[in-house]
């Protein structure tokens, strides 16, 4: 049980925030491998977007969580805008109200993130996306059991392995697919930055 | 880096600027939702014809807002496609009550945004929108698998014939057929000598040798299908039509050929890639009715080139020779 | 050396071969002359305006050939001025009874060979021919002890404006006397931040540094007069346009203005020039009437821009309107 | 005294037509430097056409030189075109009839040539152009005496000093003076091949 509140999931998205600004040269290299170079600048001009957002004017958890998934679809644009923005807009969503919060509401809250990204991209695991490094952070999630701070660990695991078995993958989904058997052996950016979202969540929420 | 630009940040919008400036007896820029709009938007009883993608493919989109042709560009960050809330803005400025009509280049970016457009107009707002995916390229496997065919020089093509069809009055759900009408009969392949640079990443999207070249290269520096050896224009020619013409039978009908550079590409040497590609259809039994030779969809200052052939009918030739009056594309007015 | 070409050798006569291809209702092509002349040559009653130079910087001068704009163009190989021969022959293809203009950009070995084709037409038949030679640049001293300066961007605003005079009727005279004044009023200085390849040469005219251009280039790869560390888009308008400024007061007059593309800088790069061009413009009270912006004179596939500018009055603003209708440059029509 | 006829003519055309071709990218290397890297593919492209005329088709040498002169204003272009073309039609129009030559008969006929370039380039010595390799030459060999070889030894020797004196100057004619002081430290393209000319003339006319 920890508890749920704005201020808690201002420490998230700013922690994300801080990752994507410093990764943001890397992942754009990762997307100029397989894709049009711009993953980084991409996610770091939405996520410099939501961590300008005034913490103290939401009303709670949920309200802050939808309004960080529209600045995303509003100024990430690409791909990973809509993708990103669905995945906070669904969490905000599923999430119960602020207070104490246990293990399975916070499986529950990602899951329905998840299927979000789902929904709206129609890639799965193994498609070579961000589906790849979120999918096994859900399930290590719920499978870890009631400590919320160690279902945060396995799911980060979960999600850094499932990002890097994108690497041998050929590209199903998205911009790498026009590569075909030439994108193999070049690991995914945006499963690349999902990791990150889950490590920080590790570091914040647990 | 080498660019004639001020930061990376305001690329777009500098250049949009330099846009209106220019052509300011065509067009006028709404900056607060970044949307490039037809001056007399919105027009009363047509639809609004809106298009939109990341830019650095200029003229495309932007430049080929105006009579005859886009109500409303929405132009993304540099080959990013644009934002939701860029679309909702253009229908809304573009609605003169007759509905929106969205061409969407296929990229999962573009679709996704497009969508979400669609799905928040028709929840906030009565205009009636719907959209038609331009998927052209024969580089790129069609698949109910992958993110299918991506949407290049045919938009153009597209862009001007749908346009023209508004501007005649033709109705939303005409226009519709006649959208996807254009998207089944036109196809395209390209082809890059150099990469080109992301101003934001600052350098190179791929690195190739000094006698190398990109055979089936998209419109934002992806890296093509196949890495060749460099080879003749007259070879280069044939790499690009003969898989189109594999891909759909061109005979029997007059085609619409577009020839055009990636941003980087002499017209010098555009020409003589006409020249070749002229001969190639020739020798098919194909006859050009009608051409664009320049750079009509570009990847900045990607050194390429790309060909489109749509096959016609005398519906689309009409459209095609109806007046145009765009900062890209004009003729007739 | 990166070319979409089939040899070098053949690089002139393949583009002139796409060129009538792709426009064949504008011009023909004269090939045993090599010759680009419009399609419905001679007109009779009218004079014949003709220009020509080394090919390399299309569309001009071919893409210039058509109703409104010239009559003939002769194109050299890449970068060398075009033989008096060539002149001959578009002289007597072009007149019309009413004499024939020569538009002579001033370099030595264009200047010296549109001279001998004076000469030796002056002998040979009874054509009365006329020369002006456009000399704009001012990156370039001018002096009587030197070859004097170059002539570049102005040129597509004289051939513009001198076409339509020739157009509406205007006799030999007449035009020479406006082409004069145009060249007067006329100021251009171009930049570049990469070099262009001369087919035949297989490698870069220059070298220049990742860090450095060249300001004051000329249209053939000619060093420019200073080498310089890169600069924003808003410094190197600065480095255009002050120097023109400094040359000729351009207070009080409308100004015709050219922001033009070396061949390799894409579109989205000279809108923003054009922003911060018409920005220093604004600052020094001087006001723009008419543009254009995109690659109109370019030095094959070099990165760089120049800025040309036209003092305008109403009968150059009223000529610069009237409808032209080539393969480079079409409105009205 | 040496005997002048089509055949002797043609030696000389032969010979500097191979020098230009052998040395077309040094000729062009050099104008890269401060012109427009084509002076050897332009004189090349000339040179091959003179090459290929049919000797035994000319009555004489002058009429033959005329030719030479004609094809190379009609197929060379830029600035070397007419002046190399003038310059072969006056040194045609100067020359005495077919049959023995003095030196100073040859010396007539090429100052006549370097008149022809002077009148259409309007260069001065110094200037850094061809004139500088051309005007020297002229001079030796009027100084030479009678012996018409060691004359054309004269000529070419103070030919390449000519060239090689161009390498300071800063060019006040042709493209290179665009480069203002920029020109100085580089060898003149056109003067360069003067020199060319001139050896092919001490080879084959001596
Ligand atoms: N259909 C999809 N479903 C899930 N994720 C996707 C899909 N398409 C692309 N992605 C993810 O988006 C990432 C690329 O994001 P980005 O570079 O910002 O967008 P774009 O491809 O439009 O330039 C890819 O690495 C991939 O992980
Ligand atoms: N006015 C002139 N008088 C004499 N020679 C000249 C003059 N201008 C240029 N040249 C010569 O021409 C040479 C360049 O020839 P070329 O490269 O073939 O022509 P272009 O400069 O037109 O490209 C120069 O190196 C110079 O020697
Ligand atoms: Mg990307
Ligand atoms: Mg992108
Ligand atoms: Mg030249
Ligand atoms: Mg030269």
């Amino acid at each position: 049980m920890t508890d749920l509140n704005p201020e808690v999931i201002h420490t998230w998205l700013a922690d994300f925030a801080s990752q994507v600004h410093d990764n943001a040269a890397w992942l754009t290299d990762l997307d100029r491998a397989i894709g049009d170079a711009d993953h980084g600048s991409n996610l770091d001009r939405g996520m410099r977007a939501v961590a300008a957002l005034d913490a103290s004017t939401f009303s709670d958890s949920a309200a802050y969580l939808k309004k960080a998934g529209m600045t995303l679809v509003s100024t990430v644009g690409g791909a990973s805008g809509p993708l990103y923005g669905t995945f906070f807009l669904r969490v905000g969503a599923a999430l119960p109200a602020d207070g104490p919060i246990t293990a399975s509401q916070w499986a529950d809250a990602f899951e329905a993130g998840l299927t979000g990204i789902v929904q709206r991209g129609r890639a799965e695991v193994g498609d070579k996306t961000m589906v790849d490094a979120l999918t096994p952070a859900v399930t290590a999630f719920r499978g870890a059991g009631d400590n919320v701070a160690a279902a945060w660990q396995a799911a980060a695991s979960a999600s850094a392995e499932g990002r890097d078995a994108t690497v041998p993958l050929v590209a199903r989904k998205g911009r790498a697919s026009y590569l075909g058997e030439r994108s193999a052996g070049h690991q995914d950016p945006g499963a690349s930055s999902v990791t990150l979202l889950i490590e920080s969540a590790a570091r914040t929420l647990g | 880096m080498k660019k004639l630009i001020n930061d990376v940040e305001n690329v777009v919008l500098d250049s949009l600027h330099g846009l209106e400036l220019a052509h300011g007896d065509l067009v006028r820029v709404d900056y607060e939702n970044r949307v490039v709009l037809r001056k007399d938007a919105p027009k009363q009883g047509k639809v609004g014809l809106v298009s939109g993608g990341g830019s650095g493919h200029e003229p495309m989109h932007g430049g080929f807002v105006g009579m005859g042709m886009l109500d409303a560009a929405c132009p993304g960050e540099v080959f990013t496609s644009p934002v939701p809330d860029q679309m909702m803005a253009a229908d809304e400025a573009v609605n003169g009550g007759a509905g929106v009509l969205h061409i969407v280049k296929n990229y999962t970016g573009d679709v996704m945004n497009f969508d979400m457009a669609a799905e928040m107009a028709a929840a906030e707002s009565g205009v009636r929108v719907e959209s038609v995916v331009v998927d052209d390229d024969v580089a790129v496997q069609d698949s109910l698998y992958t993110a299918g065919r991506r949407g290049v020089g045919l938009t153009v093509l597209m862009e001007k014939i749908v346009g023209a069809g508004a501007e005649a009055g033709r109705d939303l759900d005409t226009l519709v057929a006649l959208a996807k009408k254009v998207n089944g009969q036109g196809r395209s392949m390209g082809m890059a000598l150099t990469s080109c640079t992301v101003p934001a990443a600052g350098k190179p999207t791929f690195d190739l040798g000094e006698d190398e070249m990109e055979v089936g290269i998209g419109i934002h520096g992806e890296p093509g299908r196949e890495r060749r050896k460099l080879a003749s224009a007259r070879e280069v020619a044939e790499m690009l039509v003969e898989p189109i013409l594999g891909d759909l039978d061109y005979t029997g009908s007059p085609v619409i050929a577009m020839v055009n550079g990636m941003g980087g590409t002499p017209l010098l040497e555009l020409f003589i890639m006409y020249n070749e590609v002229y001969r190639i259809l020739e020798k098919h039994g194909v006859t050009i009715a009608r051409n664009l030779v320049g750079n009509y969809i570009t990847s900045l200052e990607m050194a390429g080139t790309s060909v489109t052939l749509l096959k016609a009918d005398d519906d689309l030739l009409k459209l095609w020779d109806a007046p145009v009056l765009t900062p890209g594309l004009r003729w007739g007015a």
